[in-house]
């Protein structure tokens, strides 16, 4: 098992390196960048902030001074914000975070269910149903459904405000605030958690019905179990077994933040953070969060592997 | 298509009973008995018809600019309405789907070729190929793929590339981003295959590589990479949209069903003037959930691991 | 010996897109307690589905449930027509299973002292830690050296051979009064065949239990049978007393059974065997379905079903040849 | 004695068993652990054994389907391990291999007329329009249709898809045909057809059979001479009346008396073998067998007994004999 992770660890180290650097000259290659793209700045001021911000030096030299900060922790300084990167990431990050932990959370928990019970009441009309309901799921663009669901609850029926983490301009605090978050988080929160529901309930779906079909499900109905038992206790541990793969692809969306979500809601996030930084072409901003996801990915990729060897004793003991 | 290389039983079937039904034709009697897969199937022909024979019959093809018609709401003249052009969005609507269905599917059947290509790639010859193209796809994945389509979209406005070729290099893109899964489940496969008894078998009667490959492999593969585009079309269709909503494929006023529904950004046509952007939306969704039903149908004929 | 289990006029039906297979059609046996009856037939014959129906595990979420007609009764009770709790009750407790594959019939993610654990405390209420002592000691039962360490490990861990003891250790952990084994040892080598059925007639001869054993295995029949049953596609065609079968076979397709089996010490040069292949389910008409392949085949046999009828002691034959010496007797 | 038609001396096959950081090897499967055994021209061999014995792989090894770790293997005098690539896929045709699972060894998407008639083809062994004919005669000394010829592999019952496999075996013409337990997975009644078929195509053919198989009935009916094998190595060889009447090996005498005889209330004295079959991975000290032998003395746990000749075409392996 250890030397499983060492190698594994090891690997991920090269892969996060390569990515770093292919990130790196990708955004070197976008044209323009923050100084030469304001246009309050005179030609001279321009070229002395280039200098100073290194921006003349060739590529590799550039990927070199942010590699070294990087590893200690400097992810450079924002330029648009004039604030280190690091403390940006972390006033917006945990925005991101709240909405889609509880998105997630209540993702898994529907998809679990609906998929159990579809799985059981096979070739039921609730079966069909669930699945033009998952394709359903599957087949609406985000922006659009965003978008749909405004219009509809919060502008038409005014039952839900229509964007932004709280009232404009409110000073609630404590439990008011918390409150008005809630009020405000509901219509993302519904809209990340239909996108997420569709492929895992089938997912979740299909692999109960393989395990349903399985000998030991047989062995444990003529043991003569109440049928709850042979669910839980059998067909659903079995069934979640390569669902626990995809919890660690969960990751990078965590931490991530979802572009289109925070855009369609005003969403104070570090997926919006990241589009308006995008605009105005803020690098160091940029690569921070574009490798902080590769980071996520990568190690989402590892935690699954590991729980998968954990939660299967076939896997475990080699 | 039956397998390549029947040329011993085309030979002579004269004489006896009729040519067995080969798998294509068996499968396709299965689909036909899926009603609801008969139903995407249908919906699809219809959206296709709709937008590449609909503006045919539309009066306002021509895009031109009515200042006097701005902004009306759906009327028996413009059943959708205008927009802030004053052009007819049921025809804009239709041209829209033209690009988004066209680069969605030529981007699927691009990123399926590169994806099945590497994949049978790795898988078959294996050794330093298979490491290769493997570390190049876990390269490509461990990178965010909006983030990823941004730069390409910067990079692709910065070489002033010319409106009508823009298609083409969203349809890259999205390919780009797309092969690497495509190739790991195409690997997986081809692994999986070169296992089976009857691969040893061919071995074993000391046939060539060539004919291993073709005659043997290939039939078995191909099914699954039919299943795999039809199960991606829907996605790459997504993609483009999303592309477009974010102001990065295919720039006004080339319409596409993603950059129409971006419009809803301001506020006023967002909230007064819905039939300018729901139509669009729905169409994709429409689009994509008929592909996705009639993908599942496919694939429960073609894929002989049962799923249902 | 009063009979424990009494299956009559037994029909399982399942409609696919094709049309109706008769898997089981109109199927009576009876099993004595304490005695051992062996249902034997080649795949497709339907033996495995009458003794699912008996525990009701017959196809439990296929598509169209599958038609079930008759009677089962088990010490008096019609089990077809209990409820499914009343009838869960009973399985496990009373009538318990063992089934061909050991390896893949046990739970992989759940340690095997558990799994011995589970119908403890179901149907006995043991306590967890009264129901592990039990366990430890079923495992050493079975014959498993060092019980303690094998309840803690994972079926993956284990052989064929043993799987399938603690398969055994779990149904006999209730006592019960039949065990349904479905072909226990086609899976396992000859050796590690031989020590199963010798356990098993060792706790049938401690506890009297009745033991129903589905196979194809003639030589096996031989061995643990008191009373065998010949099926032929969904069908009885003949049945008797274990050593007046096989001295003494009467239908054609048990005879040629016996003829084809080759047997160690007794070569014959040219081996005979059963012409043609059993017939498709969904092309079968009023007749012996065995006709196509019967050297004795007559018009009748193409045309009519034969009954099911007394012969000799305690036998019985489904064959027109036997039908005729009755009628002219 | 005539040259053998296939030479086996000295076989091993050893499957690395790997761990650790680097994935050193810390352990090996012995699989196949010396054996040797030669099939003479028109003979039928037989190799019995119980799961792990390492039968199987030798069918394998023999023919170059795995590649060995040690030892000879020589096909009419020809070294197969001497061969290149291509030299042995022109060689193929004549040693052909049939696999146990009749629904896995088809291609499930290519009809039987393309399956058999294939190889003819690639090999150049018959000029195109001819093959059909080939075909259509191979189809009828196994016992199918001229109609099958064009019909995919999921409409055939399992005995006629081995004939098919039979059948595209032998419209190679091959000298030597590795069966790799053929009748296994098939019921009683056509098990006997395909014996037949097996016995009726070496009279009319001179085929030469090495017969895998784990049912001792099934060998003693078909095979003139027969090797036992255990855990990877060979405890004994005889001809078939000297093994089955008078067994030397108590492993052999254990299997014979443990299969069960279709007589009943037949009185016979049962070696009933204690104790599972070891794992590959660590095989006991000594002779494989002394766990589970009921007669082991001490000598058993140390030193492994040498395979010697006793008299006649009798080898065995055990300190006892």
């Amino acid at each position: 098992m250890s030397a499983f992770i060492t190698k594994r660890l090891l690997y991920t180290v090269v892969i996060l390196f390569a990515a770093s650097l292919l990130i790196f000259s990708l955004y070197a290659l976008t044209p323009g960048d923050f100084i030469t793209g304001n246009i309050k700045l005179t030609p001279e001021r321009k070229a002395e902030l280039r200098e100073i911000y290194g921006l003349n030096k060739p590529v590799l030299e550039r990927y070199a001074i942010w590699l070294k900060n990087a590893l200690h922790g400097d992810l450079g300084y924002s330029m648009a914000q004039q604030k280190p990167v690091l403390t940006l990431f972390n006033q917006y990050i945990w925005n991101s975070f709240l909405l889609a932990a509880v998105s997630t959370f209540l993702t898994w928990v529907t998809a679990v269910i609906i998929g159990c019970v579809a799985a059981y009441k096979q070739y039921s009309w609730f079966d069909t149903l669930v699945m033009v309901a998952i394709f359903a799921a599957m087949s609406l663009p985000s922006f659009f459904i965003g978008l749909f669901l405004i219009k509809i609850l919060a502008v038409d029926w005014k039952l839900l405000p229509p964007g932004g983490m709280i009232a404009t301009g409110s000073q609630a605090t404590g439990l008011a605030y918390v409150k008005e978050v809630i009020h405000h988080m509901t219509l993302p929160v519904i809209v990340m958690t239909i996108m997420g529901v569709g492929s895992l309930a089938r997912y979740i779906r299909g692999s109960m019905i393989d395990v349903i079909k399985q000998d030991y499900i047989r062995t444990a109905r003529a043991k003569g179990l109440k049928e709850r038992k042979v669910l839980f206790t059998h067909a659903l541990r079995n069934a979640m077994l390569p669902a626990i793969t995809l919890v660690g692809f969960e990751l990078p969306a965590l931490f991530g933040g979802s572009l289109i979500i925070e855009k369609i809601f005003n969403w104070p996030g570090i997926g919006q953070l990241y589009l308006t930084s995008f605009g105005l072409r803020d690098y160091p901003l940029l690569m921070g969060f574009t490798v902080l996801i590769a980071i996520l990915t990568v190690i989402g990729t590892l935690l699954s592997d590991i729980l998968y060897r954990v939660a299967d004793p076939r896997v475990r003991l080699q | 298509m039956s397998t390549i290389g029947s040329e011993i039983t085309k030979a002579g079937t004269a004489g006896t009973a009729p040519v067995r039904s080969s798998m294509w034709r068996q499968a396709a009697r299965r689909l036909l008995k899926n009603r609801l897969a008969m139903l995407g199937l249908a919906v699809v022909v219809f959206m296709f018809a709709f937008c590449f024979i609909g503006p045919l019959f539309s009066p306002y093809t021509d895009n031109k600019i009515h200042l006097a018609q701005m902004n009306k709401p759906p009327s028996p003249q413009h059943w959708l309405g205008t927009d802030a052009l004053g052009r007819d969005v049921l025809t804009r609507v239709m041209q829209a789907g033209r690009i988004s269905l066209t680069v969605g599917l030529a981007s699927m059947v691009l990123s399926v070729f590169i994806g099945s290509l590497l994949g049978a790639i790795a898988g078959y010859f294996r050794g330093i190929c298979d490491q290769i193209i493997m570390r190049l796809a876990d390269l490509l994945l461990t990178i965010p793929g909006l983030p990823l389509l941004f730069i390409l979209g910067a990079l692709l406005s910065d070489w002033k590339v010319p409106t009508e070729y823009r298609m083409y290099i969203v349809m890259l893109m999205l390919s780009l981003v797309n092969w690497p899964g495509l190739a790991r489940m195409v690997r997986g496969e081809v692994l999986s295959l070169r296992e089976r008894e009857f691969m040893q078998a061919a071995t074993v009667l000391g046939l060539r590589n060539r004919r291993k490959l073709f005659n043997h492999l290939l039939p078995n593969l191909v099914p699954l990479i039919i299943v795999i585009a039809s199960l991606n079309v829907g996605g790459a269709i997504l993609s483009e949209s999303v592309l477009s909503f974010f102001g990065l494929g295919v720039m006004p006023p080339t319409p596409t069903w993603g950059n129409m529904i971006d419009s809803a950004n301001n506020m006023i046509d967002f909230q007064k003037r819905p039939w300018l952007w729901i139509p669009p939306g729905f169409s994709i969704f429409a689009t994509v959930i008929a592909i996705n039903i009639f993908g599942d149908g496919l694939r429960d004929v073609l894929d002989p691991r049962p799923r249902k | 010996m009063s009979d424990l289990l009494e299956i009559d006029r037994l029909k399982v039906y399942f409609d696919t897109r094709e049309g109706t297979v008769k898997a089981v059609d109109d199927v009576s046996l009876r099993v004595r307690r304490g005695e051992t009856v062996c249902i034997v037939g080649e795949s497709g014959c339907g033996k495995s589905i009458t003794a699912m129906s008996i525990m009701g595990l017959v196809g439990s979420n296929a598509a169209a449930g599958p038609f079930v007609d008759g009677q089962i009764r088990f010490d008096g009770r019609n089990l077809l027509r209990l409820d499914r709790n009343e009838l869960r009750t009973i399985r496990g407790r009373e009538i318990a299973m063992i089934f061909q594959e050991p390896m893949t019939s046990l739970n992989p993610v759940l340690p095997i002292g558990e799994q011995i654990m589970e119908p403890l405390i179901e149907h006995l209420k043991l306590s967890r830690k009264a129901a592990r002592a039990r366990a430890i000691e079923l495992i050493r039962k079975v014959g498993i050296s060092r019980p303690e360490q094998i309840a803690k490990s994972y079926p993956h861990e284990l052989s064929g051979g043993m799987l399938q003891r603690i398969m055994i250790a779990i149904a006999i952990s209730c006592n019960p009064k039949l065990l349904i084994a479905d072909e226990p040892t086609t899976a396992l080598d000859v050796t590690i065949q031989a020590q199963i059925l010798d356990m098993m007639r060792q706790f049938k001869a401690d506890s009297n239990m009745s033991i129903l054993l589905i196979t194809h295995d003639l030589g096996v029949v031989a061995e643990m049978a008191d009373y065998v049953v010949v099926m032929y596609s969904g069908k009885v065609v003949e049945e008797g007393e274990v050593v007046e079968l096989f001295t003494n076979p009467k239908h054609p397709y048990t005879r040629g059974l016996l003829k084809s089996k080759p047997v160690i010490n007794q070569r014959q040069d040219e081996l005979y065997s059963i012409p043609g292949q059993v017939p498709n389910p969904l092309e079968l008409r009023p007749s012996c379905y065995f006709h196509e392949r019967c050297e004795r085949c007559m018009d009748v046999c193409r045309t009519r079903e034969p009954r099911l009828r007394e012969v000799g002691d305690n036998g019985k034959v489904a064959c027109w040849l036997y039908e005729e010496a009755v009628v002219h007797a | 004695m005539p040259e053998a038609l296939l030479e086996i001396r000295h076989l091993k096959k050893y499957f690395p068993v790997k761990s650790g950081f680097l994935n050193r090897t810390v352990g090996q499967i012995k699989a196949v652990d010396d054996i040797s055994l030669s099939i003479r021209p028109g003979e039928t061999f037989g190799l019995v054994g119980e799961s792990g014995s390492g039968k199987s792989t030798v069918g394998r090894t023999a023919i170059r389907l795995t590649e060995k770790t040690d030892g000879e293997v020589r096909f009419k005098g020809i070294d197969l391990y001497g061969l290149n690539a291509e030299e042995l896929r022109r060689l193929r045709p004549k040693m052909q291999l049939i696999f146990q699972d009749p629904y896995s060894s088809l291609n499930p998407r290519v009809r039987i007329g393309d399956a058999i008639g294939e190889a003819l083809l690639d090999h150049g062994l018959a000029p195109k329009e001819e093959i059909r004919d080939r075909v259509l005669d191979v189809l009828a000394a196994c016992g199918l249709s001229a109609y099958h010829i064009d019909r995919f592999p999921h409409e055939f019952s399992g005995g006629q898809r081995q004939r098919i496999g039979i059948a595209r075996a032998l419209v190679l013409n091959p000298e030597l045909i590795i069966a790799d337990e053929p009748v296994s997975a098939l019921d009683v009644s056509i098990q006997a057809q395909i014996i037949n078929l097996f016995r009726k195509l070496q009279e009319s053919r001179g085929l030469t059979y090495l017969f895998i198989s784990h049912d001792l009935s099934v060998v003693e009916h078909l095979c003139s001479r027969i090797g036992v094998m255990y855990l990877g190595s060979m405890v004994e060889t005889a001809p078939r009346d000297d093994l089955f009447r008078n067994p030397l090996h108590p492993y052999t005498k254990a299997l014979l008396s443990a299969v069960p005889i279709p007589i009943p209330k037949l009185k016979r004295e049962r070696i009933v073998l204690s104790g599972d079959i070891p794992s590959p991975a660590n095989p006991p000290s000594g002779c494989k067998f002394h766990t589970r032998c009921p007669f082991a003395v001490e000598r058993c746990k140390e030193q492994a007994p040498e395979f010697r000749h006793v008299g006649g075409e009798r080898f065995v392996a055990c300190h006892l004999v």
